[in-house]
């Protein structure tokens, strides 16, 4: 059961790889990261129950997070091309 | 109580100082604190050398775990004799720095410049203690990491792309060293040096074994670039703050020699070790270096860039030292390790002063300095001397050992390629020292006056040492004799 | 008892593995990247959904099923968050829609 | 003032119950360390600003059981209908831009109806300004699904302003 | 004074004359009064170590341990004594010499000038006086070093260019061929101590002999065999009382003096002798001998025409010390001194030359002889000593070596010294004829005598040469001291 | 015999050499970068590969667990993982200041530029 | 992004929930999988996100430069500080054991101490990276 | 999966738009931890995930904000491009080479399993009393190897500070000469 679980699993992983790697646009190929993470999120979780140690789900809930802000960040690479700029021209302060 | 934890002192102080320096923001106070771990650091290892010399060599249990399930911090005359030399000098560089840096790093830096002083030392030290491969990977990135950060800093902006070259260069043999310790840990399950010299030779024939021999060897020959794989090393060394080459030409290169012999003698046994032939390459790799950077430096026009090439040629001769196999050979090899960082840390400093006063080390520049900064170019003089192997000096006495160990096994062609190839080293010193006190000076040089005492001090300290060991060597090569005999003794 | 729980949870899991498959199908053959959202949008919610429930039923009353649940609700929260700023991101950045009623006029199009 | 206080106090509540449900042990040590973690949370939370009626809506968690609810069930027949298409040979889809007004008054509002819609698979909020949403609906269908408002009242009555 | 006090103070006085020179450097009287007094005092501490020697003294002093078992020592032996006692009395009358050329040619850096000149002299000290090869090795390159400066004096590209052909070659055959054969003696014999009759055991490979024998005789560079001798000509840039002191005595006397002491106490002349490849230093000296002097008959220029005299006549004394028999080591000894004298002699007429008509080559000196009288008397003198011709010194110490070489029938070295005295006399005698009996040249400038203290110090010198004939004394009792040794 | 016993580990010897590759022959001073990182990611597969064992589980006891994997091989790579990153973070800062001051970050430009000065 | 409403509200509703699962990772770390390092990576990427949104000058605002630097080296002070600790109770360097009456009990305070002081110096680290990367004044 | 990553690493590589490189690495990323969940590494994968695909990710993004996000497309064939071949080639020969020996995947019997090890799995609840053995070894009996962990971090952190930290970032101009005495 786990195994076809995991099985949808890899290939909606698979898929997604083809849309990263095809793109056309970039934010295609986001897309396509952000689902593949989300994804392996559900790995992960399936993977727990798989090798019957289902307390590891820790991971899968930081795999999600760091999916979210990466993707945020992506984003905001795009948006903005800078990472630190609430809006464009504003003033960064000091270190 | 305190004696019983001297090998674990040695690293954590000045471990323990950087994050320290990292917190107060003040270039005077994390001076002196960089300075005090210094001494500090050097005093324990006169202590444990002392130690290690009469009693035997030290064993020290990380967490009180037995080895090889803990980390085992192992102190020998060859380690002991590691540590007073990357401690001495790193003393002597740090009472040398603060004008220095003054002049080249700027202003609001200069704390976490000392900071990264510290992990380096730190670094270099832990790799010299420790008996345990893999935690001398974490302490050689340790002091990679910091030397990247340290070299970037030099003014030129070539600093960066230097430091980049060795970053990546430094990265890649860090990783190829840690395959060969992968391998080497799934042939015998341990970590432990020691341990592993014991477990080894059941293995010694498999192919992993040889694979892993070749992948950490080349790792470290990155690290200490042994010719063909030194490209990093001249530009980082050339391009670097003054002090920060002075510091790594002494010690960083030392340590990695260090860290090839404890893997040929300790780890694979040394002659007992036939699986690869490793000496006959490291026979001609050594000889390579002699000659080739010899010939390159001669051809060079910046004083830095000069003495880098010259020390690829240095290295040549540790590793030729190695090549040999023998007691004569290893004690030259780590004669020479003290002497060089004797000789190659006066002659940065001497350039440190240099760049004070001239704010450049081009060779054409420093036409009638001798007259202008006399101590400092006498002193410079006196380092060159040491370096072409002048007798009074330590130069000499390196050489002596170096051709002894050669005479020893036969290999007479070979001693004669030794004493050519310090020729060369007579041609690149000359000519410095020609434009120096007999070449007319310009105009600008003309208001330049001697660098300041608190410069001069330490420069001639190490032009000191430089002449007394060379003199007196009977204390440095008995050191040396034994780290030799610990070294081959171990090796079974 | 225990049969209908696994059987319920087994139909959830399937039924989550449809839709994840499904959905990435719909990834790759739609045209354009805002209607390709629309299918990744399936795979986070009802793929991710289904599969976790049912994941829950399996682990019961446990520290498991709490876990599931926080990865549901972060999930929720997320997905939904970063398409709607991934969509705004290409709107801005110029990247045009395909509109129009059939496929044959959007694959003129494009 | 007030406010802050109370939502501090919530904050720290509901993070505390957090912490438990994560941890699962109930040992001295374990559940001190809880409440350090949630304190020092709620320092770091402060000086983020995030403590506010924006950051905690926890007024609203009891009126948001039934709306998820109804928003899953929405979720799963709009899935349904999607993939039917996405799986149709001739992929009969009709991708359109429409502007639809969200009625709620506060940010909170939007940002839950615009995420609603999002959620719901056939329809993605593609920009948010001023209450007015920009909707990109993959069929007439799911846009018509839209336009007849129920998500927007549905909204509008959790957060509390009608 | 103990004899062993004095020996070590033979080095430290010039060493510690050098540092007070240069405390002294602002103030060119004091200077010039320390730089006497120290060759006084030197001059006076190596007499007391030559008669204490005479007394039946064996003062022999380790300094320091250098390596394990390699330590810095000093010993007193005769040949050792000989060439001290030579250096350092003629150190004092060059010093003399020094200050009238010097201030004569107003020449700039003369601080420099006599640190070094005092440094090298005791290195000179230390060559002569090293009782292992170790420390003879060790003055041998500091004498390299402190005459560097000397050399390139002037700093003109030329003296640069001079400079490094005098530290290349010096340098590159000490540091390549002589520390080489060092170690690999030090390797064989384990020991470097000088020993009468040698340190190598008879198990010693017989061929490696004589690879070690090359290796000493080409790395001991200042002794100036061809091909090895071009520095010498070249550091004839350097001001006359260098080129006197050290090109004519210190320099190449430590050179020749390194090659007699290797062959008497490291390989020994008993043992030497046995070893069949040995012959071809002879050729190659009697070789050196000829050749030079062929070189120095076509020089021009007077300084040039010395050093190739000079060159010739080391080979002398590397050929005496090569016949292998007592009597001529003990001619190859005196003929140090012998060979010392004369030619300090020369140079010091040379440089009187320069400073008072400002003339280098010997095609000017045509009637200069009536201008500088003393000058050229003492020319003559020192010439008829080069030759061997009595009544000089030179005669002497030619004398012995020609016994020795028709003691051990050595024809090609008594052929050699016959060529070589013809050649010599037909390159100096044209230039003693011409100064007294050409006419001087229409154009001249009217010139006379140089400074007094330089022509004081040449005529000590050439007084020294005859004197030396009839009264031999110490040098010649040192000599044969050393033929017993050797014997 | 010995194919699927070592297939592991030549996957990640051919990640490795692919990561290797980049590193050297690619002159953008980035790539060089993430060529590093999976030059190290492969090492780390390589390390974890060995301390597998079959049938074993995750190196954290419980109860009725009684095979393992090897505990250690994971220590190591947890160690190198924060040695490669920090590695990666002060490489990058230093491609960012490299094209602060040359304009660029591909090595053949930045050497022209070089040879140029 | 500060005008993105969507984001700014999604944001504030999971900032204190990341950081708590960040001191949750932090202090369970010897049960299950996690620890110092991942807490202090999960604390420091809610900064990340926080950055994001609201810009490095609100952000550096909340975690000041000097303060990171001191956190930074004073999670390196705590394990060390554990360390020398061991070292001052009569075990070697790193010796938990001492740390208490029972040897066992020992180990776990002493890990707990060094776990938080790995996660104290990799937020510290996380977040002033971050900073000076994003902080970064733009080319041209 | 290792196919995945195989394929993955060859797009990481040969794409020229840097941004889909870090895109693909960060792909990359997920499937070495999914690869070392499956491995039995939980703390590895948990770690690989938050460190490649998080941290790494965002430190590419924030560097390719800076610098041109475009790779400059391969120049035409030179001699010269063989030599990183043949180095790889080499390299991976040794590897291959290195890998005939080695115990086999997943054998309980390697060595790594009989030595060091056991004690780790067998004595590490008795004698630290926690569960999670990689923590036990990592915090204790390795402490010292996680302690120059964190030194690397803090140095790579000071380091950045150092380097691009905000302030000044070069010296001010070169004084005159014998200005710079500190006292
Ligand atoms: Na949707
Ligand atoms: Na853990």
């Amino acid at each position: 059961m786990f195994n076809a679980a995991a099985a949808a699993v890899l290939i909606s992983m698979f898929l997604a790889l083809v849309r990263a790697f095809a793109g056309p646009t970039v934010y295609d190929r986001i897309l396509a990261v952000n689902m593949f993470g989300t994804k392996t999120v559900l790995m992960i979780a399936i993977l727990g129950f798989l090798t019957d140690r289902p307390d590891f789900l820790d991971i899968a809930l930081v795999y999600a997070l760091i999916n979210f802000v990466g993707t945020i960040a992506v984003m905001k690479f795009f948006k903005y091309n800078h990472l630190g700029l609430p809006h464009e021209g504003e003033d960064l302060g000091d270190l | 109580m305190i004696v019983g934890q001297l090998p674990i002192l040695q690293v954590i102080v000045p471990l323990l100082a950087a994050p320290i320096c990292a917190i107060l923001p003040f270039r005077r106070l994390t001076w002196l604190i960089a300075l005090a771990a210094s001494l500090l650091a050097l005093a324990i290892a006169l202590t444990l050398l002392d130690q290690v010399l009469s009693d035997g060599p030290i064993s020290y249990l990380l967490g009180d775990w037995a080895a090889p399930w803990g980390i085992e911090y192992r102190v020998d005359p060859l380690a002991a004799f590691l540590l007073v030399i990357v401690s001495a000098l790193g003393s002597v560089i740090m009472l040398f720095a603060p004008t220095s840096v003054a002049r080249e790093i700027a202003d609001d830096r200069i704390f976490l410049f000392h900071a990264m002083y510290l992990l380096n030392l730190a670094g270099l030290l832990g790799m010299v203690v420790t008996g345990d491969v893999f935690n001398l990977f974490v302490f050689l990135e340790i002091s990679s990491l910091s030397s990247y950060v340290m070299i970037s800093l030099g003014q030129s902006r070539r600093a960066l792309t230097a430091a980049f070259q060795y970053l990546i260069m430094g990265t890649v043999g860090a990783t190829f060293y840690v395959i060969g310790v992968g391998m080497m840990y799934m042939m015998t399950g341990t970590l432990n040096m020691a341990d592993l010299g014991t477990r080894l030779p059941a293995v010694a024939e498999t192919r992993t074994i040889i694979a892993a021999m070749a992948f950490v060897v080349v790792g470290i020959g990155l690290k200490l670039a042994m010719v063909p794989l030194h490209f990093w090393l001249p530009n980082a060394y050339a391009y670097a703050p003054t002090v920060v080459s002075a510091f790594l030409a002494a010690t960083a290169t030392k340590v990695a020699v260090y860290v090839l012999l404890r893997l040929v003698f300790t780890v694979f046994g040394g002659p007992a070790m036939v699986g690869l032939p490793v000496d006959q390459v490291l026979l001609v790799l050594g000889i390579v270096a002699m000659f080739g950077a010899s010939a390159v430096a001669i051809f060079q026009t910046d004083a830095k860039r000069l003495l880098a090439y010259s020390s690829l040629a240095q290295i040549g001769y540790m590793v030729l030292g190695i090549s040999f196999l023998t007691a004569t050979g290893l004690t030259a090899t780590i004669i020479h390790l003290f002497n060089h960082a004797l000789m190659k840390g006066a002659l940065f400093l001497v350039l440190g002063c240099v760049f004070l006063r001239v704010g450049s080390v081009q060779i054409s520049q420093m036409a009638g300095l001798g007259r202008r900064m006399p101590w400092t170019m006498a002193a410079f003089v006196v380092g060159g001397l040491s370096l072409i192997g002048v007798p009074l000096t330590v130069g000499f006495v390196s050489k002596w050992y170096l051709i002894q160990a050669a005479l020893e096994k036969g290999w007479w062609l070979v001693a004669v390629l030794i004493l050519l190839s310090s020729l060369l080293a007579m041609i690149y010193v000359w000519r410095i020292i020609e434009v120096a006190y007999f070449r007319a000076p310009g105009d600008d040089v003309l208001q330049i006056r001697e660098a300041p005492v608190m410069m001069l001090i330490p420069v001639w300290i190490l032009a000191a040492g430089n002449v007394y060991f060379g003199i007196n060597a009977q204390q440095t090569i008995g050191a040396a004799q034994s780290a030799a005999a610990v070294l081959l003794g171990s090796g079974g | 008892m225990m049969l209908v729980r696994d059987i319920l949870s087994w139909l959830l899991i399937l039924g989550g593995g449809f839709f994840l498959v499904a959905g990435a199908i719909g990834v790759l053959r739609l045209p354009d990247f805002f209607t390709r959202q629309h299918a990744a949008g399936i795979t986070d919610t009802m793929g991710a959904g289904l599969l976790l429930v049912g994941l829950m039923l399996q682990g019961g009353l446990t520290l498991v099923t709490v876990k599931l649940v926080l990865i549901i609700v972060f999930l929720s929260f997320t997905s939904p968050t970063s398409t709607h700023a991934l969509a705004q991101a290409a709107l801005s950045s110029g990247l045009k829609p395909l509109l129009g009623e059939r496929r044959e006029d959007l694959s003129s199009k494009t | 003032m007030r406010g802050r206080l109370f939502h501090t106090i919530s904050l720290s509540l509901v993070l505390y119950g957090l912490w438990l449900l994560l941890s699962g042990h109930f040992e001295p040590l374990l559940l001190g360390l809880g409440v350090l973690s949630c304190v020092l949370v709620v320092w770091v939370s402060h000086r983020m600003d995030v403590v506010d009626q924006e950051g905690q809506p926890l007024a609203l968690t009891w009126r948001a059981l039934p709306y998820w609810g109804w928003l899953a069930w929405e979720i799963a027949k709009s899935s349904v209908d999607v993939t039917r298409i996405i799986l149709n040979p001739r992929l009969p889809i009709s991708p359109r831009l429409m502007r639809v007004r969200a009625s709620q008054k506060s940010e909170l509002g939007h940002v839950i109806y615009a995420n609603s819609i999002t959620l719901t698979p056939g329809t993605v909020t593609i920009d948010l300004a001023d209450g007015e949403l920009a909707v990109h609906a993959l069929t007439r269908e799911t846009a018509a699904a839209l336009t007849d408002g129920e998500m927007d009242r549905r909204v509008t009555a959790m957060v509390g302003e009608r | 004074m103990t004899p062993e006090t004095a020996l070590v103070a033979a080095i430290a006085v010039p060493a510690a004359g050098a540092l007070l020179i240069g405390l002294a450097g602002k103030a060119p009287n004091l200077r010039e009064t320390i730089t006497l007094a120290t060759a006084v005092t030197l001059f006076a501490i190596v007499v007391s170590l030559v008669l204490s020697w005479l007394d039946g003294a064996r003062p022999d002093v380790t300094l320091l341990t250098m390596l394990p078992g390699l330590s810095l020592r000093l010993t007193a032996e005769p040949l050792g004594l000989l060439f001290a006692l030579v250096a350092s009395s003629l150190w004092i009358v060059n010093s003399i010499y020094s200050i009238g050329y010097m201030r004569g040619n107003a020449e700039r850096n003369q601080t420099r000038y006599y640190i070094f000149f005092a440094l090298a002299l005791a290195s000179t000290m230390g060559i002569a006086l090293g009782g292992n090869l170790l420390t003879l090795f060790v003055c041998y390159e500091l004498l390299t070093l402190s005459t560097y400066p000397l050399v390139t004096h002037h700093g003109t590209p030329e003296a640069l260019r001079a400079g490094r052909t005098y530290m290349g070659v010096l340098l590159a055959t000490s540091i390549g061929l002589l520390l080489l054969g060092m170690i690999w003696t030090w390797q064989v014999a384990g020991t470097l101590t000088f020993t009468p009759g040698g340190i190598f055991k008879d198990s010693v490979y017989q061929p490696l002999i004589g690879i070690l024998l090359a290796l000493y005789m080409f790395g001991i560079g200042k002794a100036a065999l061809m091909p090895l001798h071009r520095w010498l000509p070249a550091a004839m840039v350097a001001p006359t009382p260098v080129s006197a002191l050290l090109h004519a005595v210190a320099v190449v006397k430590a050179g020749v003096f390194t090659v007699v002491k290797v062959i008497v106490y490291i390989f020994g002349v008993e043992h030497l002798s046995t070893v069949i490849s040995f012959d071809w230093l002879s050729i190659v000296a009697g070789f050196t001998i000829v050749a030079a002097s062929v070189v120095a008959l076509r020089q021009d220029n007077l300084k040039r025409r010395l050093a190739y005299s000079t060159v010739s006549q080391l080979s002398y004394v590397v050929l005496a010390a090569a016949i292998l028999v007592p009597l001529s080591v003990a001619g190859a000894a005196l003929h140090i001194a012998a060979h010392a004298v004369g030619k300090i002699t020369l140079f010091f007429a040379a440089g009187s030359i320069y400073t008072a008509a400002h003339k280098t080559e010997i095609s000017q000196l045509d009637g200069i002889g009536k201008r500088m009288p003393w000058t050229m008397a003492a020319f003559g003198i020192g010439a008829l000593s080069i030759i061997g011709l009595p009544p000089t010194i030179g005669f002497a110490s030619k004398w012995l070596i020609l016994q020795g070489a028709f003691e051990a029938r050595h024809m090609l070295a008594i052929g050699v010294i016959i060529v070589s005295t013809l050649l010599n006399a037909a390159y100096f005698l044209p230039i003693v004829h011409a100064a007294f009996f050409r006419p001087e040249a229409a154009d001249a400038t009217p010139h006379g005598e140089a400074p007094w203290p330089m022509v004081l110090a040449l005529t000590a010198t050439a007084t020294a040469t005859v004197v030396l004939f009839f009264l031999p004394g110490v040098p010649l009792e040192l000599a044969q001291q050393l033929g017993d040794i050797a014997r | 015999m010995s194919f699927p016993g070592l297939i592991n580990s030549w996957a990640a010897m051919a990640l490795m050499m692919i990561g290797f590759y980049a590193v050297i022959a690619h002159g953008n001073l980035v790539k060089k970068v993430i060529g590093l990182n999976i030059f190290q990611a492969a090492v780390f597969i390589f390390y974890i590969s060995m301390a597998k064992v079959r049938g074993g589980t995750a190196p954290i006891l419980g109860d009725n667990l009684t095979l393992f994997s090897n505990p250690l091989p994971h220590v190591l790579i947890l160690t190198a993982i924060v040695v490669g990153v920090a590695t990666t973070a002060l490489g990058l800062s230093l491609v960012v200041r490299i094209r602060d001051t040359y304009g660029t970050i591909e090595d053949e430009e930045i050497r022209a530029i070089e040879a140029a000065e | 992004m500060n005008q993105h409403a969507v984001l700014r509200v999604v944001t504030k509703l999971l900032m204190p929930a990341i950081l708590l699962f960040a001191l949750y990772v932090q202090f369970h770390g010897e049960l299950g999988p996690g620890g110092g390092f991942q807490a202090g990576v999960i604390f420091g990427v809610g900064f990340v996100l926080y950055t994001l949104i609201f810009g490095v000058r609100s952000a550096r605002q909340v975690a000041p430069p000097g303060a990171l630097r001191t956190v930074l080296g004073g999670g390196v002070l705590i394990y060390a500080g554990v360390g020398v600790a061991g070292l001052l109770l009569g075990g070697n360097f790193l010796n938990y054991s001492v740390l208490s009456h029972d040897p066992v009990h020992g180990q776990e305070l002493g890990i707990q101490l060094i776990e938080l002081g790995v996660g104290t110096t990799v937020a510290a680290a996380i977040i002033s990276l971050f900073f000076i990367f994003a902080g970064q004044d733009r080319p041209e | 999966m290792l196919a995945f990553l195989v394929v993955t690493a060859l797009f990481v590589v040969q794409a020229r738009n840097l941004f889909v490189s870090v895109m693909l690495m960060g792909i990359f990323s997920l499937l070495v931890a999914g690869l070392f969940v499956e491995l039995d590494a939980v703390d590895v994968a948990f770690t690989e995930a938050a460190v490649g695909a998080g941290i790494s990710t965002v430190l590419f993004l924030g560097t390719l904000a800076l610098v041109a996000a475009k790779e400059r497309p391969a120049g035409p064939w030179k001699p010269r491009m063989v030599l990183p071949f043949l180095v790889v080639g080499a390299t991976f020969a040794l590897l291959v080479y290195g890998s005939l020996d080695m115990p086999r995947y997943g054998d309980p019997n390697a060595p790594i399993h009989g030595h060091v090890a056991p004690r780790y799995l067998e004595q590490s609840e008795r004698e630290i009393g926690i569960s999670n053995v990689v923590t036990s070894v990592l915090a204790s009996y390795r402490g010292y190897d996680t302690l120059g962990e964190v030194i690397v971090v803090l140095t790579a952190a000071l380091g950045v500070m150092l380097l691009i930290g905000r302030g000044r970032r070069f010296p001010r101009p070169r004084p005159r000469p014998n200005e710079t005495d500190l006292e």
